[in-house]
């Protein structure tokens, strides 16, 4: 039995499967999707190498940042959509994203507060089907990743 | 409407907080009351109704009314989406209109106030081994089907019981009697592991003689 | 080598894009095509290969080339580890030594293409209550064995049926039958939630007779 909600892996999977419907919510997309700002996003990309020799304090900042930024950006596009199945994903992916965030808490790791000078460089996106791939990519990455470890960590 | 009516009735036989809340597939939250007063046909609504996240500033919810049975009154606030957050406290406050004095507070944790559906579809079947194989359908729950625990009544005009069944959805239930009328009905939970919750209502019951 | 043949055989057979790509523990990155043309010794290869991660210069990855069984050419490409990326777009092309036209171009997402090494240590047992309890043991998967899914093969001399187990090294299997001879297998594949990726070979068969 896990330890915490998030250990149980059947959490981080929905998190990650209603990311999906979202990221495939937006294929219906055509220019209604495009955005009047841009947006700035964390780069979901991972060397796995490089990602399992990071402290765990770097990794968590990448994390938290992340979080930050995608709920940033879900508030930010609240503002620019209108359709209303647009309007059901961006509510349902921010409340999702603070849902995670609250899980990560239980984890105690320490919320960092990210100095940008030592994070990948953030993306910047302009259409919603792009804010959604790679928000889909950060879960199904950095955070699966991170969280994996942490409850790996636990067990022991 | 409906649904409500039908999960508000669940929490009263389960719930002894004044302030009752459910999730159904965890992207909604209703919270309701009972005013034991007659309602009277005024305007305005004599209680507000406000929410808190941790760390986050106190919303107003806008509230509905509905009758009772009883003739008295249901007051009930339906959230956001956006604002139903799983894995974290919220604060509940009801207060007067008048004079900002809090009459009942309450905090909880949506994840832990799941109301599912019934399970649907029971179907029974007798095997060659005289076996009685229970199937049925999970109710909806967002990705999470296999996070659900049953309970499953077998009752016979002699004797009833229940068995348990973590995450699946088939029992089959060894060594049944000939000649014997079997009623069936199973209800829903979410698993206590992440989520909790109340029973659902019990399915449809479904009768099989041996 | 023969790691090589073995992963490039299961992508020949499940995989239908000119370029075939796999990882095997994230960390790593090959992709390969077969030239149908039976092989020159010419000195010069007559392709090169680039590739490009989303946001960042092309670069060429030297090509080794190996001999397959029908006498034309595997070209292989191994990705230097601090080039492989996982959750951004690669794309991939095939130009023509000279004359830099793009004979084949595709994009992929590294960790779709995981080929997971057969599960080992395949043991059965069969229990009181004549049950075959099948346990095995995960492939190397970088701290992610729960997020790997197996299909089981069942198989006596009559009946051959395969089980999808998510998540869990182990099946129990009810109601064999006496003096049979069960021959079981296992094979491996990431549960297509983060990863996802092709089915691994079959783990080395065991057999237990009832």
């Amino acid at each position: 039995i896990p330890v915490r909600p998030i250990c149980d892996s059947r959490v981080m999977d929905k998190f990650i499967k209603e990311a999906k419907e979202a990221e495939i919510a937006m294929e219906s997309c055509t220019n209604t999707c495009d955005l009047t700002e841009e947006l700035s996003l964390p780069d979901p990309k991972v060397n796995v190498k490089e990602w399992m020799q990071m402290d765990r304090k770097a990794q968590a900042k990448e994390v938290w940042n992340g979080l930050a930024m995608f709920t940033r950006a879900m508030l930010q596009v609240r503002e620019l959509v209108s359709d209303n199945a647009l309007i059901y994903s961006v509510d349902k992916t921010y409340s999702n994203i603070r849902s995670v965030t609250r899980v990560l808490k239980s984890l105690n790791v320490q919320e960092e507060l990210a100095s940008s000078s030592s994070l990948q460089t953030p993306l910047t996106v302009r259409t919603l089907r792009r804010l959604f791939l790679v928000y889909s990519n950060f879960l199904r990455g950095k955070i699966k990743l991170f969280v994996s470890e942490a409850c790996r960590q636990d067990e022991r | 409407d409906d649904i409500f009516r039908r999960k508000a009735s669940i929490l009263i036989s389960q719930e002894s907080e004044y302030i009752k809340c459910f999730t159904q597939i965890l992207e909604d939250l209703t919270c309701f009351w009972e005013d034991e007063k007659e309602s009277t046909a005024a305007e305005q609504l004599p209680y507000s109704f406000y929410y808190q996240e941790e760390g986050k500033d106190e919303k107003a919810c806008i509230l509905s009314i509905q009758q009772t049975a009883a003739k008295t009154m249901y007051y009930i606030c339906s959230f956001p989406m956006e604002d139903v957050t799983l894995f974290t406290t919220l604060s509940l406050k009801i207060k007067s209109v008048h004079g900002e004095s809090i009459l009942r507070q309450r905090s909880l944790l949506v994840d832990q106030v799941v109301i599912l559906d019934a399970p649907s579809n029971v179907s029974v079947q007798i095997n060659w081994t005289r076996q009685l194989v229970i199937r049925w359908h999970p109710p909806d729950f967002k990705h999470l089907q296999d996070s659900i625990m049953y309970e499953v009544n077998i009752s016979t005009s002699d004797v009833q019981k229940v068995e348990v069944i973590m995450e699946k959805t088939e029992l089959v239930l060894p060594n049944v009697k000939g000649h014997t009328t079997y009623t069936i009905a199973v209800r829903a939970k979410p698993n206590e592991i992440s989520f909790n919750g109340y029973w659902s209502d019990w399915s449809e019951p479904v009768t099989v003689v041996t």
